[in-house]
């Protein structure tokens, strides 16, 4: 594994500022344990401490009351937060899909045997989503709107991640939305992708998002923009070592050894892709996820 | 019909060991009224409870026409000394009376009519509809013997069944059990402490010994078979008789040897 | 029903435990075995529902790992601490209420009120002040597990004999002598019962507010390896929350054995 | 007279809390915490028409289904524990293991068997419930009192008589501790198996509030289920004065 | 000392309404010591419990001291006619009978003395460290009865006490009694059916009507102060009074009217 480094000396001998970032353990957030192992947050004065959290729920509360300094969390949720006027606002990019149709960390998949093809024979069919209203729906939406089939007869049904494979399998489900590495479990038992949503929402498509509290943003914009900065040089690095990124994966998730080498890895990019996020929240809005419009100017750094 | 042979029981548990009754041998004739007295702690509860098949013996046996008693006979009433405990206080007089005969199988019909003439025989009829702790202790006793009278059993053991009721109602009901006892021609063990009584209901009395718990007289009670209370507690020979009883209780209570000759003792 | 056949009459109690110590293995050993035959009878995938041998396995990796035994403590430490706070202020409040007529009709309907607010609500909450703090845990836990600790003891309280409580009183005890004597032993088999309730509960709670907050601890082992798709992973580690259950209850046995001695629960098993 | 004295008794100290809150809240900036005012007011929005039938009413049903599916495994499964110390032994350590996995991680285990239906959350609030029921009923059938028992084997009420009359009325007063131990937590239940496939009721709505970061409706969905609670356990408190009558009965008889 | 005035008690609750006491009144004399007999059912343990403030009377009055007693008075010991029921299972014999004397805050030393005494006067110097369900119906009572003893009460109320123990343990309990009220000076009021014991311990005897209850006869008991069972009971005046108690208690039974010369009807 890759060895720690040691944590820089802050300049000016300045004790670091601890940081704590809620974070969901999965795939998605590799760069920030990478950056931290790579010593980009600790040569900023930052002494980046995890909290994992199982989704929003937990998540966003903490940050906002500043339990947390920053957080991790998909752009549908953001954006949905902000029209209500949680005081959030993003910070750096988090993850996005790769682009490539078929080959993204993400997709609807069915079961081999399916007599689902595309996207568009899902219209009238039980679609498993991670959560109702929020980014998997919509998405899933444009699939079926993109193959020409009516978004309006899907029906979704909730089920976590880790659940949909057993789901799937079981019939219980005739589609489903997952994500590595739910995506390399379900391909195993002989699972067909049939759309990747997030590529047929809009090109691109940037998913999740870290954010931080206006309060902190505020009262500290130093500390945020060395976090951004330090952010940014981990997306670029973890983009550019995917060997890394499957070893990193390692130390804080438990994903089987053997599927590590197959695991579709989304991109990283430094910026989020701003036109791909008003095309999704054009989808929400669609969707009546919000009433008004969030105000993305805001919200993306 | 009913013999106990050599029983014996020990307590044993929470840290105590108790050799409640060391030995008792003894028999009685289908039919028979038979009434044991004893000093109080000597294992006269449990000695019944042995023989209603409520507690395994530690060793020596119970035998119910020559069979062994393991579980409690059917055709078998008890009533017990702890009356009050022995109800059940979710039923009203009536259902806890009735509620053994519903067992049986009995129909209803027979049923009402064995309740009611069970609780007029102990004088209870109006009680009917009461919980058993709305009653006072000696109504509830009563209603455990009317449970039992009811019960129309083969074999009726009695554990003082008349320790909470006053005089008057103490002398009906010993008028009331040997009639009962003629009548049905049940066999009745009766355990009590009021020796006067023991002599003036039972055909033998066994009184028992202090712990270690032996027999340490059977008595023949030679008083005329028709009983009543002016007359036969007049009796000189009653006298006799429950003075005679008295010294064994008293002698066993203070743990004197038993006396050589037994029988002719009370002549 | 064999607990009050003739013929117990007196084995010596220290076989007797033996054998219900076998007995309850041979019990957990079924259930084991059903739980490994029912995936390799293919009536669900073994994908999903790995069978015992393979979550043994995988438990057998899991405890060489030095990060789970710190979990481990970790989740012990919040549930045990939030059984007490739980236990002591379930005891308490019960019997203050319970004892005093006019509190417990003031807070009957509060209680009813409070009782059935899921903990998982109270997630955003508990996050909003502590954050992933030990204390999180501490308010989830001690908040489910108050309940049925009091629930129990105002039950227990009401189950005082009329005629105990009257000798109590015609000897002049007074209330805090009654409280101690009469009414803390009478409520006492009830509060056996609530702090088993609770203990589970607990431990329940806390597992849940690690694995949903995050606070260190086995649930957020778990919710690492669900993550993952790691199934046997998540599973040897639920079957370690089992274990411990299977523990807990074991204590609290061995203390119910103790304080319970006179109680006819307890006795009844040990005289015919 | 009564009435209106235990109308009172029952709502006096929830007015004094309501009214605590309503002013500690009442300029509240805090986003987690609106005021009670902005609650009180989405409740009215929120919890009206529609909803009732279509999130409300279904989870009632499945709540009740659940819960009385759970007293009857409980109570059957209890008193067979209960009266066989053998049976206790060997059961014992197993539903103890059972018990303590947590519901979160149970359902989806639940939901390999039962499916993603109303099945698997009936399930789900059986499997919660039945605990506090099936704990107490063991231990009020193990304390039957010596006496009784004895009383009823010694007239030969056995079986199923000896079942109803004796086992299930001596142990009635710790059953119905047990069951309304699990009343509540039903309803907390009901809330976590709709945290699951679910599409419609009032766990999912709340959920879906709070992942909406709709906090109003979200307060309001909590108390609407602290009122839930209190109706039920109103109902249950009928149910229970008439079948421990003879219970409340004994034990208040000599206080008079 | 004890005034009883117009006492009346009510009964109900489960749908039933029962007037267990009419109408008592009488009066116990400091260091009095009355027994109180009555059939079945009468209201005996009623007027006690109402005595003891632990009943409130539906009208009338108790006054001890003349005070109104509404709650139990301190220095006040009751034997309960449920002597199974009012011991303490959960703790054992000894701390049964000190549980009371710690509450008064006696010393330590004091204590044991109090219990050990008081348990070898009841026959139980040896079951000490038994629990209560591990003794015998008679043992269990001669617990109830040890603790009232080593409570040295200033007021002594006994409802049925010797109920469960055989007739030698009975008079030695008996004797017990009387020795106690000398000593102390106590003010005993004792319910029993025996109505040889009522007359043999009391100086007073209060024969109570059956239900509507009111007091039927209080019989002055003009026996020598020392008693002991032989020779008193020996005594024709304790036949003639015992006579005269048993016509009134069975005359109470059957609800016939109070004769008119109470006083010289034993003579
Ligand atoms: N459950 C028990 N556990 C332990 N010892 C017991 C138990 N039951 C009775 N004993 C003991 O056994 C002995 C005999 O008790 P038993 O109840 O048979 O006496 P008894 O003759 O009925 O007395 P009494 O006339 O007072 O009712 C006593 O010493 C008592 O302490
Ligand atoms: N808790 C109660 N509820 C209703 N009625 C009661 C209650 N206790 C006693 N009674 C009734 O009051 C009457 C008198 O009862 P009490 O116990 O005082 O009689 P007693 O003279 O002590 O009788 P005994 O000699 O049989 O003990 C009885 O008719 C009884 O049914
Ligand atoms: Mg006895
Ligand atoms: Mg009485």
């Amino acid at each position: 594994s890759p060895s720690p480094n040691p944590p820089a000396a802050p300049e000016g001998g300045k004790q670091p500022d601890s940081v704590k970032v809620g974070v969901i353990p999965i795939l998605d957030v590799a760069p920030i344990y990478l950056g931290k192992d790579k010593g980009f947050f600790s040569s900023r004065g930052m002494d980046l401490t995890m909290e994992s959290g199982q989704g929003g729920a937990a998540i966003v509360p903490g940050v906002v009351s500043g339990q947390f300094q920053f957080g991790f969390s998909n752009v549908t949720s953001l954006m949905v937060a902000q029209s209500k006027g949680v005081p959030i606002k993003g910070v750096a990019n988090g993850v996005a899909s790769t682009g490539v149709d078929g080959e993204d960390f993400g997709g609807i998949v069915v079961k081999g045997d399916s007599p689902i093809r595309s996207a568009k024979d899902l219209a009238g069919k039980k679609v498993a989503v991670n959560t109702l209203k929020n980014i998997g729906d919509t998405s899933v939406r444009a699939s079926v709107r993109k193959a020409g089939g009516d978004p309006g007869a899907v029906r979704f049904v909730e089920i976590a991640f880790p659940q949909m494979p057993a789901a799937l399998d079981a019939g219980q489900v005739d589609a489903a939305w997952v994500v590595e590495p739910s995506l390399t479990a379900v391909k195993a038992k002989g699972g067909r992708v049939v759309a990747s949503n997030f590529v047929d929402t809009a090109p691109d498509l940037t998913v999740a998002l870290y954010f931080t509290s206006d309060k902190l943003q505020a009262d500290n914009p130093d500390l945020v923009k060395r976090f951004q900065e330090a952010m940014r040089e981990s997306l670029t690095y973890a983009d550019a070592h995917p060997d890394e990124v499957r070893q990193i994966l390692t130390t804080y998730t438990k994903i089987d050894a053997a599927s590590l080498p197959g695991l579709i890895l989304p991109k990283w990019p430094a910026e989020p892709n701003r036109a791909s996020l008003e095309e999704l929240a054009k989808l929400s809005r669609q969707d009546g996820l919000f009433a008004t419009a969030p105000d993305l100017a805001k919200l993306v750094p | 019909m009913l013999d106990v042979r050599g029983l014996r029981k020990v307590y044993s548990g929470g840290g105590r060991r108790v050799e409640a009754v060391r030995d008792l041998t003894f028999t009685l004739g289908a039919g028979e009224l038979v009434c044991v007295v004893g000093p109080s702690g000597c294992g006269k509860t449990t000695l019944l409870k042995c023989v209603a098949g409520l507690l395994a013996p530690t060793s020596g046996e119970v035998l119910l026409h020559g069979r062994q008693v393991t579980a409690p006979p059917p055709a078998m009433a008890v009533v017990f000394q702890e009356y009050g405990r022995s109800l059940f206080p979710w039923m009203r007089v009536g259902e806890n009376v009735e509620l053994p005969l519903r067992q049986k199988g009995l129909p209803r019909a027979r049923r009402r009519e064995l309740v009611t003439d069970a609780l007029a025989a102990v004088g209870l009829s109006d009680a009917e509809a009461a919980y058993p702790w709305q009653l006072s202790g000696g109504m509830q006793q009563r209603v455990a013997i009317a449970r039992a009278v009811a019960f129309e059993p083969e074999v009726l053991l009695m554990d003082e069944p008349f320790a909470a009721v006053d005089a008057q109602t103490r002398a009906d009901l010993e008028d009331l059990v040997r009639d009962l006892w003629h009548k049905l021609g049940v066999t009745i063990l009766f355990v009590t402490h009021d020796i006067d009584e023991a002599v003036y209901l039972g055909q033998r009395v066994i009184v028992l010994s202090s712990s270690p718990t032996v027999v340490r007289e059977e008595l023949t009670v030679d008083l005329p078979d028709a009983r009543d209370q002016l007359h036969t507690r007049g009796d000189p020979r009653f006298t006799a008789l429950r003075t005679h009883v008295l010294e064994q209780v008293r002698a066993a209570k203070k743990g004197l040897p038993l006396p050589s000759p037994i029988r002719d003792a009370g002549t | 029903m064999d607990d009050q056949a003739p013929g117990g009459g007196q084995p010596a109690a220290p076989a007797r435990r033996g054998t219900t110590a076998w007995l309850g293995v041979a019990g957990l050993a079924t259930l084991l075995a059903a739980l490994e035959i029912v995936p390799r009878t293919g009536l669900v995938s073994p994908d999903f529902f790995p069978p015992t041998s393979r979550i043994a396995q995988a438990l057998a990796t899991e405890v060489t790992d030095p990060a789970f035994w710190v979990a481990l403590a970790g989740t012990l430490k919040g549930w045990a601490l939030g059984l007490l706070i739980a236990t002591s202020a379930g005891v308490v409040t019960g019997v203050l209420i319970g004892a005093v007529p006019v509190l417990r009709e003031l807070t009957a309907s509060t209680i009813e009120f409070l009782r059935p607010i899921p903990s998982v609500a109270l997630i955003p909450l508990a996050v909003l002040l502590f954050g992933t703090d030990i204390r999180s845990t501490l308010l989830l836990v001690t908040y489910a597990a108050f309940w049925q600790v009091l629930l129990q003891v105002l039950y227990g309280v009401q189950d005082v004999d009329p005629v105990a409580e009257e000798t109590a009183r015609s000897y002049g005890l007074r209330a805090p002598a009654r409280v101690r004597y009469v009414l803390w032993p009478t409520a006492l088999p009830y509060v056996m019962t609530g702090v088993r309730l609770a203990a589970a509960v607990a431990l329940v709670l806390a597992i849940t507010a690690e694995l949903v907050i995050g606070a260190p601890g086995l649930g957020a082992r778990i919710a690492v390896a669900q993550q993952s798709n790691a199934v046997p992973d998540m599973y040897a580690l639920v079957a370690v929350t089992g274990l411990l259950g299977v523990l807990i209850n074991l204590g609290a046995r061995a203390v119910e054995r103790r304080t319970l001695a006179w109680h006819q629960s307890v006795r009844g098993e040990v005289v015919a | 007279m009564r009435v209106a004295r235990r109308l009172l008794m029952a709502l006096a100290l929830p007015v004094v809390l309501f009214v605590i809150w309503w002013f500690a809240t009442a300029n509240s900036s805090n986003f987690y915490f609106p005021s009670l005012r902005t609650i009180l007011g989405a409740f009215g929005e929120v919890w009206t028409g529609e909803r009732l039938t279509v999130d409300v009413l279904p989870s009632l049903l499945r709540l009740i289904c659940g819960y009385l599916a759970a007293v009857v495994v409980a109570v059957t499964a209890g008193v067979v524990i209960g009266s066989h110390r053998r049976v206790r032994a060997f059961a014992e350590p197993a539903l103890e293991f059972v018990r303590a996995i947590p519901p979160p991680v149970l359902v989806p285990v639940i939901m390999l068997f039962a499916g993603i239906g109303d099945v698997m959350k009936i399930v789900v609030i059986v499997f919660g419930c039945v605990w506090p029921i099936l704990l107490n009923t063991v231990e009020g059938v193990r304390a039957v009192d010596s006496v009784l028992l004895d009383t009823a084997r010694s007239y030969g009420v056995r079986g199923s008589a000896r079942l109803r009359h004796l086992v299930l009325r001596a142990a009635s007063p710790q059953i119905f501790t047990g069951m309304r131990q699990s009343l509540s937590l039903g309803i907390i239940l009901m809330v976590i198996s709709e945290m699951f496939a679910a599409g419609n009721g009032l766990g999912f709505t709340i959920v879906q509030f709070q992942r909406g970061f709709a906090i109003p409706e979200m307060w309001s969905g909590i108390l609407l289920l602290g009122l839930l609670g209190f109706l039920l356990s109103l109902v249950f408190r009928v149910v229970e004065n008439r079948a421990l009558s003879w219970y409340h009965g004994l034990r208040r008889s000599q206080r008079s």
